[in-house]
């Protein structure tokens, strides 16, 4: 060896801050798609505009937000689970207990006690899967696989029983009868005056005024509780010394209870919180969505709210994003089907050629190279066709889902004590 | 200042778990300030003024050190702006150094051990356990972790430690208590002991050393490493070099030591000539063949045997049984498996000879791994990588967390090992036994070999400060090992 | 199934398709035939339900039960029996068979289908004079070959009866959970409004009743009903005065009247019985008359189908 | 997931068995199916149903020669799946998306099948490679997107799930892979000609056949045990799944093999749909039994990713579901069987995860009590 001298090394640990999908850089990348919209709807042929219109008309950013919100919610009972280090695979059995228990008791009552029986009922799943896991210690998937079986099989019993003999309320064996209207809000005048501005077309701002009416205009109770809720959980999981003690059991319990937090217990409160708000997803799907319980009715989207968590990081900004692409697409194609979609495709495939610019900006060919690939492609394919088959249209918010998993590559940073079994005193 | 030493499970850290209320005693009285008290939980200790530092850290790596501190003592300052006023104040106080905005992650060993002290004088403790705190650090950190217990002891504070290091507990102990399986065996004062006897209350036996005697170095390279470069994209999206241009080489018969604080790369290195991590640069020769591009297992077959750093993570499966465990990283060799199938019963057999030749503790080889102590799961280790004959052994840390007896044992298989022509690429933090085992040191710092030295004069202080980047090249005029070029 | 009248012939049997009683739509109906029958004839009865996940083993035990334990006849409520009806019938030859929605080819079945697709013409010929954007839309459960049935016919009726005009065919789910979202059916239905939609005709079960509330909730916007009447269901009793009409399927009467044949007549139906336009099996409703200003047209256009003149298509393509 | 492996069959097997460990090994389940009828008798209890009467009927109707023929039938769908989920839990993959993978292949399996006409035993085993290459395929994609993307399998197979039902949805039409038939409204993929029926085996007159393809299941379930538990690529794949880290280290190729073990989970995913294909329907129909990949799921999870237990859980499911049956022509809900599923399977586990610490801590116990006894002797010699 012949260094005689310390060359100056690179500092082993640098201390920038760690860079986070900020809020800010979050708007900015909206405001990018919404010019991107506005620019390529101004250039296609008169014949093929109205498809790019509706992807920013306001009932469409109504629709993408009621879908989002239950997927949100499930999303957001995943996130609390998670960081206190129980794994909820059961968001869809105790989105099933919300949907059941919300319109039981909304039926009996009002809506509003319907809300609290849903969110009691999967507070109960909540209840059942944290004595599984925590008390039990039994592996947390297993627990909500089973969860999941018990509160289908629970519900379509109960339901036989109880809303069977109600055929004339509107009732049968597996659905309720239906519920009151929960309130709903609209901005008075700026709903109209921003849906006048809609009309009009006008080069981008239409397409502001479509994305803000959306969110003004008949927004139910339930939606703002959501958001309130989205906004409280970073609040109370991050800026609380509750929300730390949660966290601490889902990084490091042993470390926890060296420090007297007591482990079991925030467990406890966090799965079920975890179960009342998966309930609560269930009573939107209920009493908003629809104003039935309906055998079926949470169709997958417990796990859909957990692939929504994982997309968005564990974070409540991150998977509120996920919710939103997802109920986002999911509407687009439901409301307005294969012409829409077809217009997707072309701004996806431009979205893809600047992904690829940036990419070869950063000397990284192979992702640049596989971008513009999937973008030639997707052109290809848009001027090829008028429209995307109605049969696979359906597809759209899970191609999306997975095409923008695939793509925007990310470094998952789950609770470090995530999924494992802890048993007190046994920490080494 | 009170010590406690003893062997492995001896009881130390359990008896230091009773008096911080995680664990129940089944008789007994613990009194503290001449109050008899009964701990039920750590935090009925911590409100008595206890607070420990475990063995094993108890930070969460995703946390902030502020998020550290503050966890379980809200109540105290909140878990604001106020919490890391009064951190940076008992850090100022005590020159801890400490950043309440750094991730735990982020931090090297003597760092977290520092943030561990912070939490219990944040909790107003007055009574200060610490499980084994010296164990990670070089000499430098070991001398600035007792200056500032002894600033704490002045102040009135109560500090209890415990450290396999005899020599530190004798020099910094006001008393010292000597456990053995469960029991007190020996109250003795340092001043009227010697190292020597303290060894005996402990095991029974002498004080091992690990000096190694005649050479055995030929001049037959085994392992060649050349210009290996690894970068990694750290937590900011950097890519910086964590191996830098490393070049060592390693002679049939030759202990090459590599010291450094961790964190420098050390850890890399193992894992790219493990080619566990693929290097951005250099070559890898073994036995004059070029192994670079080979995937682990072709390496481990063509003669590598690897005792790692983290023995959980990268060397047994715990929840396997014994047997089980001696077939991993050999799969493809005999006894374990013939044409492809495995061969369980070839397997059991020589997992029994391993049990009896390297005295592996176990009433049989169906037990798991993990209901095994880690003395002995670390004595399965060794037997299973030297009984396939290695070339090259690589050896991180083989006595971390062993006591005394052990250590013995395992120094006297290196010794064997090498005797008969194996090279051993030694990577410690213990520097006594870097030095006494070792025929060539090399000195790691930022992912460079920045210094070499030779283990015949060297001191481990001189050692530890050349670890921490205060000196490079060589270390010592007087005669050492050839330059490899 | 409550005591049954003694002795070896127990009553009726019936099994369900999925939904079962309580749907709101054809399986109500057939239950009402049977309830209907059971009353009359003063005959014991039992009836089973499919469920989600159900093989052709679980379907074909069903259908043996009851034939088993001596009902008679044994009535299979939708396409889904088509497979293991036929080998019940085969097993137990003395026992009458009906299957509902598809033909099974035996001595002992008698199958009881509907001209769906002409019903759904006349609705198609009321959509296309009812709407005044010239734009009208169908949403199906799912792309299944009877729901297509259903969009063929009405497509073809609209353009029939104006050529201008747009038909917008959507589909709620890829697969049979299509019928029980009525959350999407109000999602999809919100959508062609909002692009200019006026009249919606929904084949999609309970999706179907979501699609009728959001119509329900613009101005001058229908929505035609399907199976039954709906604007007499209760549980859309707050939306009927948007509900122009419903193109109805009388599985009860063919139930009812299959029934009769086996139990009253001792001359049991036989071969398939198709129920159409003309017998009165499939027809389009004038309840609520919204639609009575066009009655004559529609009149007009039933009696061209009867008469053959309009041949409806039974399939619909994208 | 804990996995846990039978010790192996070698000439000292018979030493190694502990008394101990086999009555706490059937303990677990006998307890937990006493506890869960328990729970089941007092839900119909409180829902003004007499219980015991219930269990007679399932118990009297479910053990009945037609009915085992049924159970026979089914549980082999079942039994595969199960399979087919235990290959991605043995190494810590959760592949939700067999339900995806099987309806995928059994369609693509059924086209292929119904357009050609070869002699059966060229013909079964191409439709059977053409399944399993397809569920393979199907599932790859979830492997290569955790590989190269960090994509988590778990949303990739959500999303695939789907995917597969619009795609299925999108080809079985008629002019593309569909036939319809307009009298009966089924629409299918072109029926297999009789050549590729797969064999059955006859049970008895009036009875019906056990599907021969039990035979192939009973294979692929040796198969499973074989590989896993007998090859250095299933204790590679078995090492992985106890610790990645270490596996790793091992020589493992911990990439390739989650890339592996999803094409394996998919390639056994594609015989679920084999059964029915081949043995009853003779094609794809669009109401192809689904959700059968979820079953698996708990039924993986009941038989703790074992072929022996697999095999027993998909007999207990179907003996349910035959069971189900029956309690509705008697005048129960049959819905209540959902709820004794879910109470079955939470309380096996929960029995197991007792019965699994009762036993470490004796282990543990016995380490320390042996090493205790060693010492003191050395003591004592010294
Ligand atoms: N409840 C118990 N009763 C009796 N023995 C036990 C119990 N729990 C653990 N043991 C035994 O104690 C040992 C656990 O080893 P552990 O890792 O705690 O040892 P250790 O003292 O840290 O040793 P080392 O220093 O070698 O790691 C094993 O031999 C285990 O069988
Ligand atoms: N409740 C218990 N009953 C019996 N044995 C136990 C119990 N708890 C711990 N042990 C065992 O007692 C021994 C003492 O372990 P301990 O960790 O205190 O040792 P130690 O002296 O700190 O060793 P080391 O030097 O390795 O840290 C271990 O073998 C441990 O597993
Ligand atoms: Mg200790
Ligand atoms: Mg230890």
């Amino acid at each position: 060896m012949s260094a005689t001298t310390v060359k100056t090394a690179t500092p082993a640990v640098s201390e920038k801050a760690r860079p986070r999908m900020s809020f800010a850089k979050g708007l900015l990348l909206l405001a990018g798609a919404l010019v991107l919209i506005s620019v390529v709807s101004a250039l296609v042929s008169s014949g093929k505009q109205p498809a790019f219109y509706t992807i920013t008309s306001s009932g469409q950013v109504a629709a993408a937000l009621s879908m989002a919100v239950p997927i949100g919610l499930a999303g957001l009972g995943g996130l609390w689970a998670e960081r206190a280090g129980v794994v909820n695979i059961g968001l869809e059995g105790m989105m099933i207990l919300g949907t059941f228990f919300g319109a039981w008791a909304g039926y009996q009552t009002n809506p509003w006690m319907g809300v609290l029986a849903g969110v009691l009922g999967g507070a109960v799943g909540g209840l059942i899967h944290a004595i599984a896991t925590v008390t039990f210690g039994v592996d947390h998937i297993i627990s909500g696989v089973a969860i999941n079986i018990l509160a289908l099989g629970a519900t379509t019993y109960l339901a036989k029983r109880w809303f069977g003999p109600l055929a004339d309320e509107g009732g049968s064996p597996k659905q309720s009868p239906s519920v009151d209207d929960i309130k709903d809000f609209t901005v008075p005048g700026l709903s109209d005056w921003l849906a006048d501005i809609e009309k009009h077309h006008w080069f981008f701002v239409s397409d502001l005024a479509g994305l803000i009416g959306g969110l003004v205009t008949n927004i139910s109770a339930l939606t703002i509780l959501a958001i309130a809720l989205v906004v409280g959980s970073y609040f109370v999981l991050w800026k609380t010394s509750f929300g730390l003690r949660l966290r601490s059991c889902g990084e490091n319990p042993t470390a926890a209870e060296s420090l007297g937090v007591n482990v079991y217990l925030y467990k406890y409160a966090a799965v079920v919180t975890s179960g009342a708000l998966a309930g609560l997803a269930g009573v939107f799907l209920a009493l908003v969505r629809s104003h039935i319980y309906n055998e079926g009715q949470t169709g997958g989207r417990g796990y859909i709210g957990l692939a929504a968590m994982l997309f968005g990081n564990w974070r409540p900004g991150g998977l509120a994003m996920g919710a939103g692409l997802f109920g986002y697409s999911d509407a687009l194609q439901l409301r307005n089907g294969g012409a829409t979609v077809h217009a997707l495709l072309l701004l996806v495939a431009i979205g893809l050629a600047l992904l690829a610019l940036w990419k070869l900006y950063r000397k990284n060919l192979v992702a640049a190279g596989v971008n513009a690939a999937f973008a030639a492609g997707l052109i290809v394919w848009y001027l090829a066709s008028d429209t995307v088959p109605n049969d696979l249209v359906s597809a759209t918010p899970y191609l999306v889902t997975l095409l923008v998993m695939a793509f925007a590559a990310q470094r998952l940073r789950m609770p470090k004590a995530d999924g494992k079994p802890y048993r007190k005193g046994q920490g080494k | 200042m009170h010590a406690l030493v003893g062997e492995n499970g001896a009881g130390k850290s359990t008896l230091m778990k009773i008096l911080y209320g995680m664990q129940r005693p089944d008789e007994g009285t613990i009194a503290i300030d001449g109050e008899t008290v009964e701990l039920h939980s750590p935090a009925d200790a911590i409100s008595r003024g206890v607070g420990m530092v475990h063995q094993h850290f108890m930070l969460a790596d995703n946390f902030t050190v502020l998020e550290n501190v503050t966890l379980g003592a809200e109540k105290l300052y909140g878990i604001g702006a106020k919490a890391r006023a009064k951190i940076m104040e008992i850090s100022d106080a005590y020159g801890l150094g400490v950043r309440p905005d750094a991730l735990v992650e982020d931090l090297g060993v003597a760092d977290r051990q520092r943030v561990e002290i912070l939490k219990v004088l944040y909790r107003g403790a007055r009574t200060l356990i610490l499980d084994e705190p010296t164990a990670v650090l070089v000499p430098q950190e070991v001398d600035a972790l007792f200056d500032n217990l002894r600033e704490l002891k002045s102040e009135g504070l109560t500090v209890i430690f415990i450290s396999h290091k005899l020599g530190e507990v004798l020099s910094v102990a006001d008393d010292i208590t000597v456990i053995r399986r469960g029991t007190t065996v020996a109250s003795v004062e340092p001043s009227q002991t010697t190292p020597k006897q303290l060894a005996e209350l402990m095991v029974g036996s002498e004080l091992p050393s690990p000096e190694t005697r005649e050479s055995t170095v030929t001049d037959i390279p085994m392992l060649t490493v050349d210009g290996l470069t690894l970068c990694a994209v750290d937590a900011d999206g950097m890519r910086r070099a964590v191996l830098d241009d490393i070049a060592l080489t390693i002679r049939k018969g030759e202990v090459l030591g590599i010291a450094g604080v961790e964190g420098n790369g050390q850890a890399e290195l193992v894992e790219a000539i493990m080619g566990m991590r693929t290097p951005d640069g250099g070559t890898i020769t073994l036995d004059g063949r070029d192994i670079s591009k080979l995937p682990t297992r072709t390496r481990r077959e063509d003669g590598i045997g690897y005792i790692p750093e983290d023995r959980h993570r990268h060397g047994l499966l715990l929840e396997a049984p014994l047997w089980e465990n001696r077939i991993l990283g050999h799969v493809t060799e005999a006894p374990n498996s013939r044409r492809g199938l495995l061969d369980p019963s070839g397997a059991r057999r020589d997992t029994e000879r391993i049990v009896a030749e390297y005295d592996v503790r176990t009433p049989g080889i169906e037990v798991t791994a993990a209901s095994l102590s880690g003395g002995n799961q670390q004595k399965l280790i060794i037997g299973r990588e030297m009984s396939h004959h290695p070339k090259l052994l690589i050896a991180a840390h083989p006595t971390r967390g062993v006591d005394v007896g052990a250590q013995t044992q395992i120094w006297d298989q290196i010794r064997e090992a090498r005797r008969e022509g194996l090279a051993v690429l030694l990577i410690s933090a213990d520097l006594d036994e870097l030095i006494g085992l070792s025929d060539t040191l090399r000195v790691m710092y930022r992912g460079r070999l920045v210094a070499d030295a030779d283990p015949a004069t060297i001191t481990p202080e001189e050692l530890g400060s050349a670890m921490t980047g205060a000196a490079a090249g060589h270390l010592e005029t007087a005669e050492g090992p050839e330059e490899d070029r | 199934g409550k005591s049954d009248s003694g002795g070896g012939d127990k009553g009726v049997g019936l099994a369900f398709d999925v939904g079962g009683r309580g749907d709101h739509s054809f399986n109500d109906s057939a239950a009402k035939g049977f309830d209907k029958a059971k009353a009359d004839f003063k005959i014991g009865g039992k009836d089973l339900t499919a469920k989600d996940g159900d093989t052709e083993a679980d379907r074909y035990e069903k259908l043996a039960s009851l034939a088993e334990a001596g009902y008679n006849p044994v009535i299979a409520v939708g396409y889904k029996y088509n497979a293991s009806l036929a080998k019940a019938a085969a097993k137990y030859p003395d026992t009458n068979f009906a299957i509902v929605d598809s033909v099974v080819d035996a001595k002992n079945v008698t199958n009881l289908v509907y001209t769906e697709n002409e019903s759904s013409y006349l609705a198609g010929v009321a959509a296309a004079l009812k709407s005044k954007s010239h734009k009208v839309g169908f949403i199906g459960g799912t792309s299944s070959p009877l729901i297509k049935k259903f969009a063929g016919g009405y497509k073809q009726g609209v353009l029939d009866t104006d050529p201008k005009a747009k038909v917008d065919v959507q589909w709620v789910a890829p697969d049979e959970k299509g019928f029980g979202m009525p959350d999407k059916g109000k999602d999809i239905a919100d959508g062609m409004l909002s692009n200019g939609v006026d009249v919606i005709y929904s084949a999609a079960g309970g999706s179907g009743a979501g699609a009728i509330e959001a119509t329900a909730g613009k101005k001058g916007a229908w929505s035609i009903g399907v199976d039954s009447d709906q604007y007499n269901d209760p549980g859309l009793a707050k939306y009927k005065h948007t509900i122009m009409t419903s193109a109805i399927k009388n599985v009860d009467v063919s139930v009812y009247e299959f029934i009769k044949s086996v139990v009253k007549d001792k001359k049991p139906l036989t071969g398939t019985q198709a129920f159409s336009l003309k017998d009165g099996g499939v027809a389009l409703t004038y309840t609520g008359g919204f639609i009575d200003d066009i009655k004559p047209k529609i009149e007009a256009a039933k009696k061209d189908i009867i008469d053959g003149k309009i041949k409806v298509t039974d399939t619909y393509k994208d | 997931m804990t996995s846990h492996d039978t010790a192996g069959a070698s000439a000292s097997w018979l030493r190694r068995i502990d008394k101990e460990r086999v009555v706490l090994a059937v303990a677990a389940p006998v307890l937990a199916l006493a506890a869960a009828f328990l729970v089941t008798a007092l839900v119909l209890v409180a829902t003004g149903k007499e219980p015991f009467n219930a269990f007679s009927v399932m118990f009297d109707y479910g053990v009945k020669s037609d009915s085992m023929i049924y159970i026979a039938n089914k549980a082999t769908t079942y039994f595969l799946a199960g399979l087919a989920v235990a290959v991605g839990f043995r190494m810590n993959l959760f592949n939700i998306g067999i339900d995806g993978q099987y309806r995928l292949a059994a369609f693509f399996a059924a086209a292929v099948g119904g357009a050609l006409n070869l002699p059966g035993f060229v013909q079964i085993p191409l439709i059977i490679l053409v399944a399993m290459l397809v569920g393979a395929m199907w599932a790859s994609i979830a492997g290569l997107l955790k590989v190269y993307r960090g994509v988590s399998e778990v949303i990739s197979t959500i999303m695939l799930n789907s995917l597969a039902t619009s795609l299925i949805t999108y080809l079985l039409v008629d002019g593309r892979l569909g036939v319809l038939d307009k009298s009966t409204n089924v629409i299918s993929t072109e029926p297999l000609p009789s050549s590729s029926h797969f064999f059955t085996i006859p049970t008895g007159s009036g009875l019906d056949p056990v599907w021969g393809f039990i035979v192939i299941a009973a294979l692929a379930g040796i198969g499973f045990w074989f590989v896993l538990g007998r090859t250095r690529f299933g204790f590679d794949l078995r090492a992985v799944g106890r610790s990645e880290s270490a596996a790793q280290a091992s020589g493992v190729n911990v990439k390739r093999m989650v890339i592996t073990s999803m094409v394996l989970s998919g390639a056994m995913a594609g015989l679920v749909g084999m059964p029915t294909v081949l043995n009853d329907t003779h094609m794809f129909t669009a109401d192809f039994p689904s959700t059968v990949g979820f079953t698996g799921i708990a039924i993986a999870l009941l038989g703790r990713n074992n072929p022996v237990g697999i095999a027993l859980a998909s007999m207990l499911w179907a003996f349910l579901e035959r069971g189900a049956n029956r309690l509705e022509f008697e005048g129960y809900d049959k819905e209540i069987v959902g709820v004794m599923q879910g109470v079955i399977v939470l309380c096996v586990v929960i029995a197991y995860e007792l019965v699994r610490r009762y036993g470490l801590k004796r282990q543990q116990q016995r380490v320390g009590a042996e090493l205790a006894a060693q010492a003191k002797k050395q003591e004592v010699a010294a």
